[in-house]
């Protein structure tokens, strides 16, 4: 019974619940980050790894923070972690960290960290928590895989950068869609495949659950 | 100088098959069935019971209450009974009829009165208000009240409407031609009624004859005056004539004596010079039965409670198939789903369209074209008129001022995508006047 | 009283997990520091020896607000300046790492550290074959550029030909390395 | 003073944060339905950003830089935004309830709109002084504002249209979203600062 | 490398305290009590969440405020029924009476069908169709089938099914929008557990409704008089069943001439 | 037994004879004199674009319509017209394909998401060309000489205008014999089109002459004040797009404010918009954006322009 519920947990995030395709959390990196699949993939682990850390802190001490204090400390323990990416990448991955820029430091305030963590780190167990950290991080990164992947393979012709497509200069016949590569592309692209979805399931998103 | 007008409106064809034929006279009907709502009000109650004999001109039903009109036979003749009967404004409703026996015998009461210009006015509004004259114009909002205004309210101009701007409508010009001179008597009645100092009528530029006529009649009369008005729909409503002849705008939800003016029909000045002078109640109206679904179109004189039948039958029954019988005009007359209605006090006409001249096409959306935000002349949005309500968001209209539409129908005429707008604010209005009256 | 413990477990909790972030993130800080920012110095250093190809060392000149990078060759010459450029192209900042000759007449190499353009269209500053163009380009009277070069006509002195359909980013290339020459040369003045 | 327009011009067309750094996206979605609270939303932006960009400047030229502290950026920042926030929050409530009934609801929500956070280090990126600071605080608080609003009265509009079911809602909302970047690309390769 | 976190701890602290007690003292000082009863949301939580309005109440929020101040009875949210009344009740700690659950019934036996009089073009709207002589229908009292119920009602209880109009019972939760919308007044609410019904709305006299309508209520009496109940009245020339009293034996449908009574289990739903 | 019944319906009983596909035939009739230019100029090349955009339109609003089993109104001319004035809007050497998938967008995402005529937001068109410019941009700046039929790149007025500070003369550019999108080359063309509509008042007078009288004043004082570094007000009227935009496009009565006053402000907005992006933007030609952005806040425009009430106080 207790496995049932933990892998329900885990399980929500990838789709009944997701974070991108289902509850429109954290749409600034999912649009910003996803003009390549490897900056999505980046950003999306980034995310899981600030997410399922500060779940785990949250969730321990989660008796501990007094109600009216009870958001400035989440957000100072998501930030601390967010820093913590932040000078990994920039230590290990320099072109990945310049390329994902300021959408880094924006993890602090993505939505579906700070929601999680109000809605069900700090009110349940460990287990359930790290659980569900799991499931939606896992969720929100394989979205943004799909997402990235999407719009680099029609705006580049690869996918994490292998040429699947062959452009016109190299003797292919392929001509790159460069708004992919833009902002309306990203929000075109995103745009239809929410609505894709919602045919296919046949129900219409929820309302942006965010804020 | 510049053609007097208002702005918006929309130019329809004009049809006016019957403007050359003169007025004839529709012999006495054998049966005439009177309703008792023939006005804006509440119904008059009859004062008479099923086979009593009644004399032409007799009283038949009595005003009730301040807003309402007497009720007069138009024949003389037997009571056969006081029952539900298709009206032509909507569901049946009580009416009297009468069964004729030929001899038209006028009843006591219609008598002349050589001395009346020494009348005081109120006498004259007694004389108007059991003659039961109403509006001929279409409203047929009973007439002594306009000529009984408020003790606090200054009127200053009379205007008669003699626009008849809807198309194939022509007995307001007929009578403008054939009777000047008693719509100027009557026009001076109201004047001192009202004792007032600016008279005007309002004609539109495509009555020529008319307008040649009425200015040739009060030639030397100081006060009056005969204004051309471009030919445009709808120049006859109260509001966008007063705009044009007096550049006064009646304020919303407001009546023209907001602006110190009186507007009558001309067919209603006739009727009161026709009381005035010959005691005569409103027991007949000059209508016109045209449009191509008619043999013979006509301008015909009728007794009230004539049935549609015998008007048609007269004028040498429907030419082809019919599609639509109207009371009234085109653009605000009302479709007729029996021949058994009679011609009451508000019939200007009688209108019969063919079948292929009948509009069926399909709604479409609304391309906001803004067509009718141009041809509405109280400035409204129709299109969102239509929009909200087709959604039911009855608040929504009333804000964009659904209850100042007077439903003339220029929106409706205009609207490229077919869409139902005035259908749509009658019944916007409807559903905000019982949310109101909830409250 | 109630309120007062609140408060002051309010005022405690929020200040601890501040100074435990605080002390964290100190400690975290001190174990990456010194990879990034080797990291990056060491990026700026080889843009600095791609720009002057025959140095083998460099050392900074601060001037007035600028910091010019003196390349040094095995034998200890002066063999170029090397300087940052920015500047706004089409879509946001370019910056650009530039070399030049000692007296400033040559362009020895640009790298762009640094550019925002669409990907596939200005973005193509950042391609090996544009900025080859500029290698060993003289630097006076300034860089020009041309669209759409017939390819019989031969290149001027100082010109490139500018991407297709990025006029505007070959341009802002061209303008920003001008201005800043000229700078650097009124500076040395 | 030419320069300090450009920052608000930049910021409120040019480099609109929702259209061109896709910032604030979840609000940009949830609060556009209607044009007087996506108006209210966004003046509660501009007005918390605009405060915000001094406070963050202070504390960030005064004490992160001096002391080389320049990592704790992130966190100093986040909890300048959230503290600030509530402080306006019951501020508003306190002083006027006019105010708070138009933009104090909207507070709340602001605290984790990252558009405010990325305000606070663009403006360190780009070394602004402390008054282009407060202006580029501003002019972005009102490019979100236009953004927003612009798009609560296409979404108003929408209401009546006949938008397939399964793209009501958000996806429709992403899609003309990608229309309005498309025509604000107009104005892209202006001068900006 | 000590130094540095020094200050670092400082600031963050710093930061942290100063920030908190900035709050704590805003806190106190500014502090509005707007408190409100967190029963509102408990009830709110109950409720079915559908806004229809049944209540009287603008959304169910508005309702549960009305509920705690005491201003709605307990068993007022309609498609909630008696299970949320009881929940409800037992978050207010009070105890509700019964309440029969009432379902709408069509009183027309046509339900949109009936002979019409004229062609009508325009809106599909009964309550537009209504402004033009009362609609097209022959009979002046019958449903005009253009649904406006069915758009109204917040359950899709109600649908077209061959031109007429068909009440589910099942998803007819009796909340009276329907009722309340008819410009035609031929709905009526009535017991869920009544299966006696007389489905006509004719005010005309016997002999008009003779005329127009095989299956209308001619005002003959015969069921006032056979009803051993005494549960018929007529008025207007139309029967009434006062569903009080009606024991439902079926009597009157046997004997009515016009077969408008009917038992429903009779009727080819 | 069907009885013989009359129709009844409110009133009014008698309809304009203008409906929707009357309007829209006007506005393809009016289009004919710059499709005859432009397939003098540019020949096969027309006629082909023209042909790609006009099927790929009528083709997609079908099998959308079919899809949502809505009545299919494909030849009521409004796709048509989506089709032909895109083509119109385009490099005359703009690959088939792209032309046609440019259209399929306009189209499907342009117009039909929102519901078909009467319901979209932006210019189908317009929207069009903006995905296209966006997507395949050097594509969709390669030009080409009028009466060539190989593809020369040429730069268009506008771009040289903005790139090499030199003018076309006013001759060209009214007669049409410049490079430049399709349709947009021949202002004559597009002028004989245009009073066509204005006299059979299809479109609103009101929009042309806010954009073109504010693109007059705008680029007289520019002018004046500079008269190196921007060009004349005439030229600035017969340059690129503005023409055709300002009598074909802008007023596409759809996406444009309803009121009076509301289109005085969409025509001065998208003249001042114009005026901003050819002066200062990194785009030679703002048309296209400027009709966009105004569509974007037509709803506003809408919201804040209500006309007083007849004889409403204040
Ligand atoms: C749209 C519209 C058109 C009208 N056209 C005429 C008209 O042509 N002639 C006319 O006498 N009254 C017309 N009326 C009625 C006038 O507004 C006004 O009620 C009438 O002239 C008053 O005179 P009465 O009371 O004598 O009928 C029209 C009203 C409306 C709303
Ligand atoms: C989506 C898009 C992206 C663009 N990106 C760039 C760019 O990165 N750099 C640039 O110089 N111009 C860019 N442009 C602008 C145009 O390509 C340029 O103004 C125009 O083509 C003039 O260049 P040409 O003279 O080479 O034709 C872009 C335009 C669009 C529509
Ligand atoms: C190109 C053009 C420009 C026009 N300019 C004006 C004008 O400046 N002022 C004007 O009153 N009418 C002008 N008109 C006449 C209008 O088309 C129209 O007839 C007049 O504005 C009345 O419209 P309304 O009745 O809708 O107000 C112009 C017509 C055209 C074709
Ligand atoms: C005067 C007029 C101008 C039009 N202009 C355009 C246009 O610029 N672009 C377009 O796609 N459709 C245009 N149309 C056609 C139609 O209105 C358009 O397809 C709708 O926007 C689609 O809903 C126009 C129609 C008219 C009557
Ligand atoms: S809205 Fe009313 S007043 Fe205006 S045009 Fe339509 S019917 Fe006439
Ligand atoms: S006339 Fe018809 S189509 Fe045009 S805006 Fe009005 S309602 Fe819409
Ligand atoms: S609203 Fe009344 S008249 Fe209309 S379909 Fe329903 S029951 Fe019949
Ligand atoms: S609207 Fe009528 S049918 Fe629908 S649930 Fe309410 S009472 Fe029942
Ligand atoms: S992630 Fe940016 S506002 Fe929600």
């Amino acid at each position: 019974m207790r496995q049932y519920i933990l892998f329900k947990d885990a399980l929500k995030g990838l789709w009944k619940e997701n974070p991108v395709f289902r509850q429109l959390l954290g749409m600034c990196p999912t649009l910003a980050v996803t003009n390549a699949a490897i900056f999505g993939l980046s950003m999306g682990l980034a995310t899981f790894f600030v997410l399922l850390c500060s779940s785990i802190i949250i969730s321990i001490f989660r008796r501990v923070f007094p109600h009216q204090v009870r958001i400035a400390s989440f957000v100072v323990i998501i930030a601390t972690f967010v820093t913590v990416v932040d000078l990994f990448l920039k230590g290990n991955f320099p072109e990945i960290s310049k390329a994902l820029g300021p959408y880094v430091p924006l993890i602090v305030v993505n939505c579906l960290i700070l929601g999680r963590q109000e809605v069900f780190a700090s009110k349940n167990p460990l287990h359930r928590a790290v659980a569900d950290a799991l499931g939606m991080g896992i969720g929100f990164t394989l979205a943004l895989i799909a997402l990235a992947s999407i719009r680099e393979l029609l705006g580049s012709g690869t996918i994490f950068g292998v040429q699947i497509l062959t452009l016109v200069g190299e003797g292919g016949r392929f001509r790159p869609w460069i708004i992919m590569l833009l902002p309306a592309g990203a929000f075109l692209t995103l745009g239809t495949m929410i609505g894709i979805s919602n045919f296919f399931t046949g129900r219409a998103a929820k309302k942006s659950a965010c804020h | 100088m510049r053609i007097r007008s208002f702005r918006g409106g929309v130019h329809p064809p004009e049809e006016k098959i019957t403007s050359q034929k003169p007025i004839q006279e529709l012999p006495l009907p054998k049966k005439v069935v009177i309703p008792l709502s023939q006005h804006t009000g509440v119904p008059a109650r009859p004062t008479v019971k099923v086979g009593d004999r009644v004399k032409t001109g007799q009283r038949i039903g009595e005003a009730q209450g301040p807003i309402s009109s007497n009720i007069h036979t138009s024949i003389s003749g037997k009571i056969t009974s006081i029952e539900n009967h298709p009206h032509p404004l909507g569901p049946p409703s009580l009416a009297i009829t009468i069964e004729s026996d030929g001899r038209d015998e006028h009843h006591p009461s219609v008598k002349h009165n050589n001395d009346y210009f020494k009348l005081h006015p109120n006498e004259i509004r007694e004389i108007v208000r059991g003659a039961g004259i109403v509006g001929l114009g279409g409203a047929a909002f009973p007439t002594h009240v306009k000529l009984s205004p408020p003790e606090d309210r200054w009127i200053d101009t009379v205007i008669l409407n003699g626009c008849e701007c809807e198309p194939y409508l022509t007995c307001d010009h007929r009578l403008m031609i054939e009777k000047t001179y008693e719509i100027i008597e009557g026009l001076k009645i109201i004047a001192k009624t009202l004792e007032v100092t600016s008279c005007y009528v309002g004609i539109e530029k495509n009555k020529e004859d008319a307008i040649k006529a009425m200015r040739e009649e009060i030639r030397n009369k100081a006060n009056m005056e005969i204004v051309s008005l471009k030919t445009k729909y709808p120049q006859g409503s109260e509001k966008q004539l007063i705009e044009a002849i007096l550049n006064r705008k009646v304020p919303s939800g407001g009546l023209p004596l907001d602006v110190g003016v009186v507007v009558q029909n001309v067919g209603t000045a006739l009727a009161i010079s026709e009381a005035v002078k010959k005691g005569r109640p409103l027991i007949e109206r000059v209508i016109t039965v045209t449009g191509r679904g008619i043999k013979n179109p006509a301008n015909l004189r009728v007794r009230m409670g004539t049935l549609f039948k015998d008007m048609i039958d007269y004028c040498g029954g429907f030419a082809g198939k019919p599609g639509k019988i109207i009371m009234g005009g085109a653009l605000m007359g009302f479709a007729q789903h029996t021949l058994d209605v009679p011609v009451i006090k508000g019939t200007t006409g009688i209108l019969l369209l063919t079948e292929d001249e009948v509009n069926i096409e399909e709604p479409q959306p609304c391309i906001k074209c803004a067509r009718c935000v141009d041809s509405c002349p109280i400035y409204l949005l129709p299109l969102y008129l239509g929009i909200y309500g087709e959604k039911e968001l009855w608040r929504k209209c009333e804000e964009l001022g659904a209850l100042d539409c007077t439903e003339c129908g220029c929106c409706a005429y205009i609207c490229p995508a077919r869409i139902p707008l005035v259908q749509l604010i009658k019944l916007a209005k409807q559903e905000i006047a019982a949310y109101r009256k909830k409250k | 009283m109630k309120i007062m413990s609140d408060t002051v477990k309010m005022i405690a909790v929020l200040t601890i997990v501040g100074l435990i972030s605080g002390g964290f993130l100190t400690f975290v800080y001190e174990q990456t520091i010194s990879k990034a920012e080797r990291k990056s110095l060491e990026s700026l250093r080889k843009a600095i020896f791609v720009v002057l190809p025959e140095a083998v060392d460099y050392q900074e000149l601060k001037l007035a607000d600028q910091i010019l990078y003196q390349g040094i060759d095995k034998s200890g010459q002066k063999v170029g300046l090397a300087f940052l450029v920015e500047g706004s192209g089409f879509q946001g900042k370019i910056e650009i790492m530039v070399g030049v000759d000692q007296d400033l007449s040559r362009l020895q190499n640009i790298q762009v550290l640094e550019s925002v353009e669409t990907p596939g269209l200005g973005g193509k500053i950042t391609d090996q074959e544009f900025q080859d163009q500029f290698k060993g380009i003289a630097a006076r009277p300034k860089i020009t550029y041309v669209r759409n070069r017939n390819p019989v006509t031969p290149k001027k002195p100082g010109e490139i030909d500018a991407i297709t359909g990025a006029t505007i980013s070959s341009k802002a290339v061209a303008d920003m390395i001008n201005k800043e020459i000229v700078r650097v040369w009124e500076a040395l003045q | 003073m030419n320069e300090l327009l450009l920052i608000i011009i930049s910021a409120v067309v040019i480099n609109n944060f929702v259209l061109k750094y896709f910032l604030g996206i979840c609000p940009f979605l949830g609060v556009s339905k209607q044009v007087e609270a996506s108006l209210s939303m966004g003046m509660a932006v501009t007005f918390v950003m605009t405060l915000t960009a001094p406070v963050v400047w202070l504390i960030n030229t005064f004490i992160l830089v001096k002391f080389d502290l320049r990592f704790l950026e992130y966190v100093t920042d986040i909890i300048v935004i959230a503290a600030l926030v509530q402080l306006v929050e019951m501020f508003i409530r306190k002083t006027s309830h006019g105010l708070y009934r138009t933009l104090g609801i909207y507070l709340p929500l602001i605290t984790t709109n990252c558009a405010i956070l990325f305000s606070a280090l663009f403006l360190v990126l780009r070394g602004y002084n402390l008054i282009q600071s407060t202006l580029f605080g501003f002019g972005s608080g009102v490019g979100f504002t236009l953004a927003i609003v612009i798009m609560a009265g296409i979404r108003e509009e929408l209401d009546f249209a006949d938008v397939p079911e399964a793209l009501q809602g958000a996806a429709s909302t992403l899609i003309i979203a990608g229309f309005l970047a498309l025509a604000f690309m107009g104005f892209s390769g202006m001068p900006t600062k | 490398m000590g130094n540095q976190l020094l200050v670092s701890l400082l600031t963050m602290g710093g930061l942290g305290l100063i920030l908190s007690i900035g709050l704590a003292i805003a806190n106190k000082r500014l502090k509005v009590e707007v408190e409100e009863d967190p029963r509102i949301q408990e009830i709110a939580s109950v409720l079915p969440g559908l806004n229809c309005g049944a209540c009287g109440f603008a959304m169910c929020s508005g309702f549960a405020k009305a509920l705690v101040e005491g201003k709605a009875p307990a068993n007022g949210c309609i498609p909630g029924g008696e299970e949320v009344a009881k929940q409800v009740a037992s978050i207010l700690r009070i105890e509700v009476e019964a309440r029969e659950k009432k379902i709408a019934k069509i009183l027309c036996y046509h339900r949109g069908k009936a002979r019409t009089q004229f062609d009508y073009q325009g809106l599909e709207n009964c309550r537009a169709a209504n402004l033009l002589f009362g609609g097209n229908k022959t009979c002046l009292y019958s449903c005009l089938g253009l649904g406006d119920c069915i758009e109204v009602c917040p359950f899709d209880a109600i649908t077209l099914v061959n031109g007429k109009i068909e009440i589910d019972e099942e998803r007819c939760t009796g909340c009276g929008k329907c009722v309340s919308i008819c410009p035609k007044g031929v709905v009526a609410l009535i017991p869920e557990e009544k299966k006696v019904h007389i489905l006509c709305n004719s005010k005309d006299k016997g002999a008009i409704v003779r005329k127009i309508c095989k299956e209308g209520c001619i005002g003959c009496g015969i069921c006032v008089k056979v009803c051993p109940e005494e549960a018929i009245t007529l008025k207007d020339n139309l029967a009434y069943i006062d569903y009080e009293k009606c024991t439902e034996c079926g009597i009157c449908a046997e004997k009515c001439p016009t077969h408008v009574i009917q038992v429903t289990s009779n009727i080819e739903q | 037994m069907k009885e013989e019944h009359f129709l009844v319906s409110t009133s009014p009983h008698i309809r304009s004879a203008e409906d929707i596909p009357k309007i829209m035939y006007a506005v393809i009739i009016a289009l004919i004199p710059v499709a005859i230019a432009s397939i003098y100029f540019f020949r096969l090349w027309a006629i082909k674009l023209m042909a790609v955009c006009i099927i790929t339109a009528m083709g997609t609003e079908d099998i959308f319509q079919r899809l949502r089993k809505k009545d299919i109104t494909v030849f009521d001319g409004s796709a048509i017209i989506t089709g032909l004035l895109l083509a119109f809007i385009l490099p005359p050497s703009l690959p088939l394909w792209a032309a046609s998938l440019g259209t399929f967008f306009a189209i499907a995402l342009g117009k039909q998401i929102f519901g078909g005529l009467g319901y979209n937001i932006f210019n189908p068109a317009l929207l069009g060309r903006a995905f296209l410019m966006a997507t395949f941009p050097v594509l969709m700046t390669t030009w080409t000489k009028p009466f060539s039929l190989d593809v020369v790149t040429s730069a268009t007025p506008l771009a040289q205008m903005k790139f090499a500070q030199s003018f076309v003369s006013h001759q060209s550019l009214f007669l049409g014999n410049v490079s430049g999108s399709l349709g947009e080359t021949s202002a004559l063309a597009i002028l004989i089109g245009a009073s066509f509509l204005l006299i059979r008042k299809i479109i609103d007078w009101r929009i042309p002459a806010g954009y073109l009288g504010t693109v007059v004043l705008l680029s007289s004082i520019f002018w004046f004040i500079d008269p190196k570094g921007f060009a004349d007000p005439l030229w600035h009227l017969l340059a690129g797009g503005l023409i055709l935009g300002a009598f074909f496009m802008a007023p596409d009565m759809v996406t444009t404010p309803v009121t009076k006053r509301g289109r005085w402000v969409f025509g001065i907005g998208c003249g001042l918009i114009l005026i901003v992006i050819r002066s200062w933007s990194g785009l030679p030609e703002g048309v296209m954006y400027s009709i966009l952005l105004m569509n974007a806040i037509t709803p506003l425009i809408n919201r804040f322009t209500h006309p007083r009430i007849f004889g409403e106080q204040k």
